[in-house]
């Protein structure tokens, strides 16, 4: 689905992103983590077209998207999620939502004085989508709330409704955990993998959590140092030495302690 | 020899009035620049701020004139400088209590206050105006020259002059000082540290324990410093007359925010860009070719555009940097 | 006596209330712990105790003084320390500078606690001269604990601090929390690490709606299968 | 959720209600004389006309700003823009001034275009490298000399023909109504221009730009003679209204104004106004009908949501940069048809009369102070505005003459009562900032 | 009956400070008329301030609008500046019917304005300063000159006529470039003309105004130590300002022979004012010729008194001078004839403007002096 190669990001002398390959299989929930700075969340700018790269390719399903900006990759499928939300803050909950999809009638400016009737049935339909949405979410009741005044974990959650707004291909989610209730989050990972069976959807999600990543993840990436460390199952990662040196560190003992307490 | 002529005529024409306009073009540009910085928004108040300031300071250097006081070959007005500074400061903090700390209270959006300093720009240029008249005032005494022209060419027999005068001298020297002062100030002092960090994050300015009325009210005196000294120096050097102050207002945005918004390097920087693409770019070339090459004789004036478009030109400049550098020269902040 | 006690607060943001008697308190030298669902009303809580948030009933007491009406630098200066769950660093300000503002009050040479955190957080040396603002997002979480702990507070608030952060630098940073308690400094921390923190946790509260529905010790918390399913995630 | 619907409740009643009060204001000023009010209804047309122009300018500069974000500071370029099109459209053409210089003249200009357009080709198409900056650099040095050879010689030629009386190349003398789509379309073109190149600008630093163009704009009205006779004027524009002489003059006119027992002058003055006010109103709601329609659907909805974060648009599928360009110039339309429409109103058009104080930051008070994102608060900013900056001409002396009544006479009175003038300024001030204080998001907010 | 006049001048805007002069000068005129108790069986008159700010068409309309209709004024003393001028003539004098005397508007096109007989101007077009400019120009020796102009129609229209005639006579312009007014710097311009060269530097602009700031800078840097200065930039202002500096500096502004004008200038400083301000004393006249208009006419309507004027401004009759005006109620009133001569040797050439008389001025030691008349 998404390949790609030997990518470079520097910031002035910094190398963020370092010479990474990897790919990601269609079909699959694919993890990505590491350590703070690996050059995680600035992969993601570079492949989502926020960031252009300092050199390297970015492919989807063959075809050179490299540079693309943000907007052209949506409309050919590929969604993502920012790591601090970036909510519409003086909109509605749920016209956050409603403004997703792309294509809408209503949405050039001779049809919204031509053809108001057509625009009435696609709202109807919006509306009741993004409803249902919120419902999955457990915050249908902030509907009408502004989403500048939703709380930190809130914002996390709309983020990642916007993304099941439409039909998408490939969706990054950039720590989507970080701040989300664990039981919440629980339920997030089920519709992730609901999504991924029911609907074809590909995932790359980058997440702390390990827990979430050993559940969802097959294969899991591990970056440092702005280029790729291993790449594996979720379990043959965990014994990886030079990932637990890196990242996961040796000292799960509060873990382990809170899991057996 | 001619090659001197066309140096000293260049001199002469482009580089010293354009630094001395760039010097006080800069220090006006601080002054929006520390605003926009810590306060967050485009205080268009600060061009009449200037001209309440130089009235302020202009009151005082009669009152000194008055007393038989001098200071020889410098302006008095220098002298009255801390008396204009102070009157200005008290005003602006009265501005600030009775105007934008209700908005900072509400955490209204920038443009609101923007909005507000409209107001309070209306307002101070009718109390200029009440305070000191509509008429032009020519404050500066001491001597005018450094060097003169007469002078200049006596001693050096060349026929080209050059002058610089007394209040160039001033502006650029004062621009260099209070430049030094402020960057002192800021990055190394903690009220400095407090004020960039208020502009930073207000909220986690609080949590640090910073006292934020107290850095509003720092960056206001200053502002208000910055806005006296500017406007005096200006108003020395040209003359002071309450409407072109707020002319002044569209070079010094201008300069303030292509150098960067919010960065006082970038502010210096776009003064002198500013001043010397005025000047620069509509020069005419034809005296100066015609030193060089005495052999030819060019029909035009051999000048890129005429003097009408000057601002065209300057602006054309400055859209030209930020297609190429969006926030400025020295990476401005954007609310 | 409880060093720092807020008793059933109510309040919020605009005429409707968030927090409809919620009451918290800690120790000296304790880890208190909140969690619970996401809009619940911790972090609003927790600014309600900084003085941040204009509370329409309840107290909040700070080594048995009445601090209810002092504004939030104020608390600071009372040795109150807070890193936000949002918004939480300077951006352009370098970290070393981010971690100088938090020992903005303080008057003694700031070195030795600047090697502490530093030693705590390694990147943050290497990137030292580098604005806040361009870190990833676990660096940046990492500069606001720092910050707070320049301030070298006597309660610690903390609002998520390990949201983001890769799991090594999270148990790095819960058993330096550890370490701090034990040096008489109290912490009150809302998380939804939650077993890890409540792991760690002298006490803790689940909150919901504003209001307490369960307070025990960390463990009993971690004990209890309804706590466990609904909010710790099973 | 409650007090939400008490707030929409309290905002359904809260734009009709300010209308009414504004209605009133204009109803004193027509019949009532006093300090405050004048009792003339041809002052209260006048001022109301001008009123609605300031309008449709506010309710442009509302869709830049309170649609999208767009800080537009030129906002007197394409205002003044506009103008350019009665002159050009509806004026008698000059003669000799066409067969003078006028096809070398559009074959200068179709130079310049030219030129630009292959310029953005070859940096479109060329690899980057030095061959490209040197390829564009030799074009576009050829193409200038190619243009000003050809466009130097064309504009002697326009200029010298009658320079006293017109030295221009003249108009097509159309209907003036034409005029009013035309300018929306000259200034909508100037910002497709602007937009094209400046819009990937942020904040302050698009206003800076746009700042710059309206200025370049200005300048090029004032220096180009052959254009509109830059600032020697172009008087007696064609009007779409009848002139009060001719219905002077007009016995059926004559005797309907004393069935209204009113004089002749005052009775033709008011029938004129009457008649600009219709058409201008006729302007004003079709283009706030358009403007609601558009914002209360998907299309406003996108907009808000490019304005609140541009990032997260962008990640969600909508074409930031496209948007902007098509709001930009759908803004400058409305200004540039305002543009026209003042023109046409004054009968002059007059380059030096456009300064950014009045044309640029006055609008923007109005839109600020209306409600910006409000179409309706815009236009009834404007409106108000504009009444208070008349009648602050008025108020500010009688205010000071008020406040100076209780000192006893003296020099520092009689300085104060002579700097009375200037009170015009502070008057405007104090009524922003009071109703900055009282109404912080604008008389109508957003929402 | 209680009669109003009105002034339209730009009390706020670029000429903000030239405006009090001007309208003291009217003033004068109306307390003098009024205060005899002469005119039209004793009526009194007053004067209405109106703000034309001299820029904003607009905002000019909507003041003449507004003196006309509700104030209910007789005449103008206005507009000031020549556009806002011609706009608030179209717009709202000539439909209204009511006369405007403007003092200062000079630009040429309101010759040939349709104005029903309404509009007077008590300056002269521009068309002829730009003669009158050469012509001293050419008889001091100088064929090589600069021109810089104020932006506006005044500036240009007079640059314009001015490059015209000299050429014709055989001088050279070496460059005819505009400055704005009210601009910070003036450096550029000054930095251009310097480079085009010249014996002399004709400024066409405004002496509180961008007019001052070219010369600043020229003498400053030496570019030119000769200038011509036309009406916008003779006055006192020019005196203080410079001085000495601009010593062997001349000029031209309109203003005629006689003692007219020594009259009023004493007049002014007994009323405490500066009477030689640019158009104050054009004011005046402006206002007592509406007044003695009336007075010949025996009313005040303006369909009236608008024949009259041109009579009382021109031979035959009696002359007036300022501080005479009771006088000239009286010859009026007995049906006699007046010749009004003013504070500015008013004579008016159709279509109703003043015929030129222009003083031409030196600057020697500091001082202003008058020279002669042409
Ligand atoms: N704009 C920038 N300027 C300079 N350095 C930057 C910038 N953005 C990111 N960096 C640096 O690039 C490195 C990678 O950052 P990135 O955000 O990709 O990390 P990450 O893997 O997502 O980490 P985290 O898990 O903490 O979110 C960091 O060291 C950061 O300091
Ligand atoms: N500035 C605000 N204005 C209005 N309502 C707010 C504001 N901030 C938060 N809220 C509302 O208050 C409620 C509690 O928010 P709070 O931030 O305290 O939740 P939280 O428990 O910290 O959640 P999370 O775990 O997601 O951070 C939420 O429903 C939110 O919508
Ligand atoms: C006040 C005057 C100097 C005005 C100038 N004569 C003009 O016509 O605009
Ligand atoms: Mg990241
Ligand atoms: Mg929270």
């Amino acid at each position: 689905m998404i390949r790609v190669e030997d990518l470079h990001r520097h910031f002035g002398g910094f190398r963020a992103v370092d010479g990474a390959s990897l790919s990601i299989e269609t079909g699959s929930i694919t993890g990505l983590i590491g350590p703070n700075g690996a050059g995680k969340s600035t992969l993601f700018n570079v492949v989502a077209g926020v960031l252009p790269p300092t050199s390297g390719r970015v492919f989807m399903d063959d075809e050179e998207i490299t540079g693309l900006p943000p907007h052209e990759l949506f409309h050919r499928g590929l969604l993502r999620t920012f790591q601090l939300a970036h909510e519409f803050a003086s909109m509605t909950v749920r016209e956050n939502l409603m403004m997703v999809p792309g294509q809408q009638t209503g949405e050039t400016i001779w049809s919204t004085w031509l053809r108001r009737g057509q625009i009435e049935r696609e709202e109807l339909e919006l509306r009741k989508k993004a409803d249902e949405v919120l419902e999955f979410l457990t915050i249908r009741h902030l509907a009408h709330e502004r989403a500048g005044n939703l709380s930190g974990g809130q914002k996390k959650l709309l983020e990642l409704g916007r993304t099941m707004m439409v039909d998408a291909k490939v969706v990054f989610l950039d720590e989507v955990g970080a701040g989300v209730n664990r039981t919440l989050l629980g339920t997030i990972g089920d519709a992730i993998v609901r999504l991924n069976k029911e609907r074809g959807y590909t995932f790359c999600v980058i997440e702390h959590d390990m827990d979430f990543i050993a559940k969802l993840c097959d294969p899991v990436i591990v970056m440092a140092e702005g280029k790729v460390l291993a790449t594996g199952a979720s379990d043959e990662i965990m014994q990886n030495e030079a990932v637990i040196e890196a990242y996961l560190g040796t000292g799960l003992k509060n873990q382990v302690k809170a899991g057996t307490g | 020899m001619d090659i001197l002529n066309a140096v000293v005529a260049v001199l002469n024409f482009v580089v010293i009035p354009a630094t001395a306009y760039g010097a006080q073009l800069a220090l006006g540009a601080l002054g929006v620049t520390l605003i926009y910085g810590i306060l967050r928004f485009s205080n268009f108040a600060h061009g009449d701020t200037m001209a309440f300031g130089t009235a302020a300071t202009i009151l005082a250097t009669w009152g000194l004139q008055a007393l038989g006081v001098s200071l020889g070959p410098l302006p008095t007005a220098l002298l009255a400088l801390p008396v204009g500074i102070a009157v200005t400061a008290l005003v602006v903090l009265a501005t600030d209590r009775a105007v934008y700390r209700f908005y900072r209270v509400q955490k209204a959006v920038p443009i609101i206050f923007v909005m507000a300093s409209v107001g309070v720009m209306f307002l101070m240029n009718g109390f200029t105006r009440l305070l000191i008249g509509v008429d032009e005032h020519r404050f500066a005494d001491g001597a005018r020259f450094i060097i003169n022209v007469r002078d200049f060419r006596d001693m050096t027999g060349l026929s080209e002059g050059l002058a610089f005068k007394t209040t160039q001298g001033l502006s650029i020297l004062m621009a260099i000082i209070v430049v030094w002062i402020l960057f002192w100030f800021l990055n190394r002092t903690r009220s400095g540290k407090a004020m960039r960090a208020f502009s930073d994050n207000e909220d986690l300015a609080l949590l640090s324990g910073i006292d934020p009325e107290k850095v509003v009210r720092m960056t206001w005196i200053i502002a208000a410093g910055l806005a006296t000294i500017a406007g005096t120096l200006y108003g020395l050097d040209k003359a002071f007359k309450p409407f072109n102050y707020f002319q002044i207002l569209l070079p010094i945005f201008a300069a303030a925010i292509v150098g960067g918004l919010g960065n006082p390097v970038g502010a210096i920087a776009g003064g002198f860009l500013v001043a010397f693409s005025e000047i620069a770019i509509t020069y005419p070339w034809r005296k100066i070719a015609g030193y060089l090459f005495p052999d030819w004789q060019p029909d035009g004036l051999l000048q890129l555009l005429g003097t009408e478009y000057k601002f065209a030109v300057s602006f054309v400049i400055l859209i030209v940097v930020l297609l190429f550098r969006p926030t400025g020269l020295f990476r401005g902040k954007s609310v | 006596m409880n060093y720092l006690s807020a008793t059933d607060m109510r309040g919020g943001y605009g005429k409707a209330d968030i927090l409809h008697g919620c009451t918290l308190n800690v120790e000296k030298g304790q880890i208190a712990v909140i969690v619970g669902p996401n809009g619940a009303g911790k972090s609003t809580a927790m600014k309600a105790v900084f003085g941040m948030l204009p509370l329409r009933e309840g107290q909040v007491t700070l080594d048995g003084q009445d601090i209810t009406t002092l504004s939030p630098q104020e608390r600071v200066r009372k040795g109150m320390g807070f890193v936000p769950q949002v918004n939480n660093v300077f951006p352009s300000m370098s970290v070393e500078e981010n971690l100088e503002m938090g020992a903005f009050i303080r008057n003694d040479d700031i070195a030795a606690t600047m090697d502490q955190v530093f030693d705590l957080f390694p990147v943050l040396k290497d990137k030292r001269r580098q604005a806040a603002g361009e870190l990833s997002g676990g660096q940046r979480q990492q500069v606001a604990v720092g910050r707070a702990l320049m301030t070298r507070p006597q309660l610690l608030m903390l609002d998520e601090p390990t949201a983001g952060v890769s799991p090594i630098v999270m148990d790095e940073l819960f058993d330096r929390i550890i370490e701090i308690a034990r040096t008489g400094i109290s912490i009150l921390m809302v998380e939804q690490n939650a077993r890890q923190a409540l792991g760690i946790a002298d006490i803790g509260y689940v909150l919901v709606q504003g209001q307490n529905r369960y307070t025990d010790t960390g463990q009993a918390l971690l004990a209890d299968p309804e706590v466990r399913r609904t909010f710790l995630g099973g | 959720m409650s007090t939400n619907r008490q707030a929409a409740a309290a905002s359904r009643w809260r734009i009709p209600v300010l209308f009414a009060i504004l209605a009133v204001l204009f109803i004193l000023e027509g019949t009532v004389r006093n300090g405050m009010f004048s009792g003339s209804w041809n002052t209260s047309l006048a001022i109301l006309n001008m009123g609605l122009i300031s309008a449709i300018t506010a309710l442009g500069v509302n869709m830049q700003w309170g649609y999208a974000g767009l800080f537009n500071v030129g906002v007197v370029g394409f205002f003044a823009l506009g103008g350019l099109a009665p002159v050009l459209i509806s004026t008698a053409p000059v003669e000799g001034a066409w067969q003078a210089g006028g096809p070398r003249m559009l074959i200068a200009l179709a130079t310049a275009v030219g030129t630009l357009a292959l310029a953005s080709l070859l940096w479109r198409h060329m690899p980057r490298g030095k061959l490209r900056g040197l390829a564009l650099t030799v074009l576009l040095i050829a193409g200038f000399v190619l243009y000003r050879g050809l466009f130097d010689p064309a504009v002697t030629a326009i200029e010298s023909n009658n320079p006293a009386r017109h030295g221009n190349i003249g108009g097509l003398g159309l209907p003036v109504l034409l005029s009013w789509l035309a300018g929306g379309i000259f200034a909508a073109a100037a910002a497709w221009a602007v937009g094209k190149v400046a819009l990937g600008l942020r904040s302050d630093y698009l206003a800076i730009a746009t700042l710059g163009i309206g200025e370049i704009i200005i300048a090029v009205l004032k220096n180009e003679d052959w254009l509109a006779r830059g600032v020697k004027n172009i008087t007696a524009i064609p009007r779409p209204v009848p002139f009060e002489i001719q219905l002077q003059r007009n016995p059926e006119f004559m005797e309907f104004a004393n069935s209204w027992g009113m004089a002749a002058s005052t009775a033709s003055g008011i029938w004129v106004k009457l008649c600009y006010m219709l058409l201008f109103l006729v302007v004003l709601l079709l283009l706030i009908l358009l403007a609601e329609l558009a914002l209360k659907s998907p299309w406003g909805r996108m907009m808000r949501a490019i304005r609140d974060n541009e990032t997260a648009a962008e990640a969600m599928g909508k074409d930031v940069t496209a948007r902007h360009l098509q709001v930009f110039i759908l803004g400058s339309a409305v200004i540039g048809i305002a543009g026209a429409m003042m023109i046409t109103l004054d009968g002059l058009m007059a380059p030096v009369g456009y300064n950014p104080l009045r044309y640029t930051f006055l609008i923007w008070v109005m839109v600020i102070v209306g409600g910006s994102g409000n179409n309706w608060g815009a236009a009834l900013g404007g409106v108000l505005i504009w009444f208070l900056w008349i009648k602050a001409e008025v108020w500010g002396p009688e205010l000071i003459a008020f406040l100076t009544a209780p000192l006893p006479a003296s020099s520092f009175k009689s300085g104060l009562l002579e700097g009375a003038a200037h009170m015009r300024f502070i008057a405007m001030g104090l009524v922003l900032l009071l109703v900055l204080r009282f109404a912080p998001r604008g008389l109508v907010p957003e929402r | 009956e209680e009669i109003k006049l009105g002034t339209s001048l730009g009390f706020t805007g670029p000429l903000e400070s030239m405006a009090p002069d001007m309208q003291k000068g009217a003033e004068l005129a109306v307390k003098e008329i009024s205060d005899s108790g002469k005119f039209l069986d004793g009526s009194t008159v007053s004067l209405v301030q109106g703000d034309s700010t001299c820029a904003d068409a607009a905002a000019a309309t909507a003041t003449v609008e507004r003196l006309i209709t509700a104030e209910g004024v007789k005449g103008i003393i206005g507009g000031m500046c020549s556009g806002e001028a011609i706009a608030s003539l179209e717009n709202v004098a000539v439909p209204n019917g009511i006369v405007m005397i403007s003092p200062s508007a000079t630009s040429p096109a309101l010759s040939t304005i349709e104005d029903n007989g309404l509009f007077f101007r008590t300056s002269p077009s521009d068309a002829r300063q730009g003669e009158v400019m050469a012509d001293i120009i050419m008889e001091k020796g100088i064929e090589n000159v600069a021109v810089t102009y104020t932006n506006n129609d005044y500036g240009k229209g007079l640059a314009e006529s001015f490059e015209a005639a000299f050429t014709e006579k055989g001088g050279t312009i070496t460059t005819n470039s505009a400055h704005e007014d009210g601009k910070a710097d003036y450096s550029a311009e000054v930095a251009a003309l310097s480079a085009a060269g010249g014996d002399a530097l004709v400024v066409a602009g405004y002496v509180d105004q961008g007019g001052s700031g070219v010369v600043r800078a020229a003498l400053d840097t030496g570019a030119f130590d000769t200038f011509v200065f036309p009406d916008g930039m003779v006055g006192q202002a020019l005196v203080d300002n410079f001085g000495e500096e601009i010593e062997g500096s001349f000029g031209q502004n309109p203003a005629a022979e006689g003692e007219g004008r020594d009259i009023y200038v004493k007049m002014a400083e007994e009323a405490g004012y500066d009477g030689t301000g640019a158009f104050s004393a054009e004011s005046y006249d402006a206002a007592a010729l509406i007044l003695l208009g009336m007075a010949a006419a025996g009313s005040s309507d303006p369909a009236e008194y608008k024949e009259k004027i041109m009579d009382i401004a021109n031979e035959p009759g009696e002359k007036i001078l300022p501080g005479e005006l009771g006088k000239a109620l009286d010859i009026l009133s007995e049906g006699g004839d007046i010749d009004y001569v003013g504070a500015t040797s008013v004579e008016f050439v159709e279509p109703g403007e003043s015929a030129g008389i222009y003083r031409e001025v030196s600057f020697t030691g500091g001082e202003m002096e008058v020279v002669g008349y042409r």
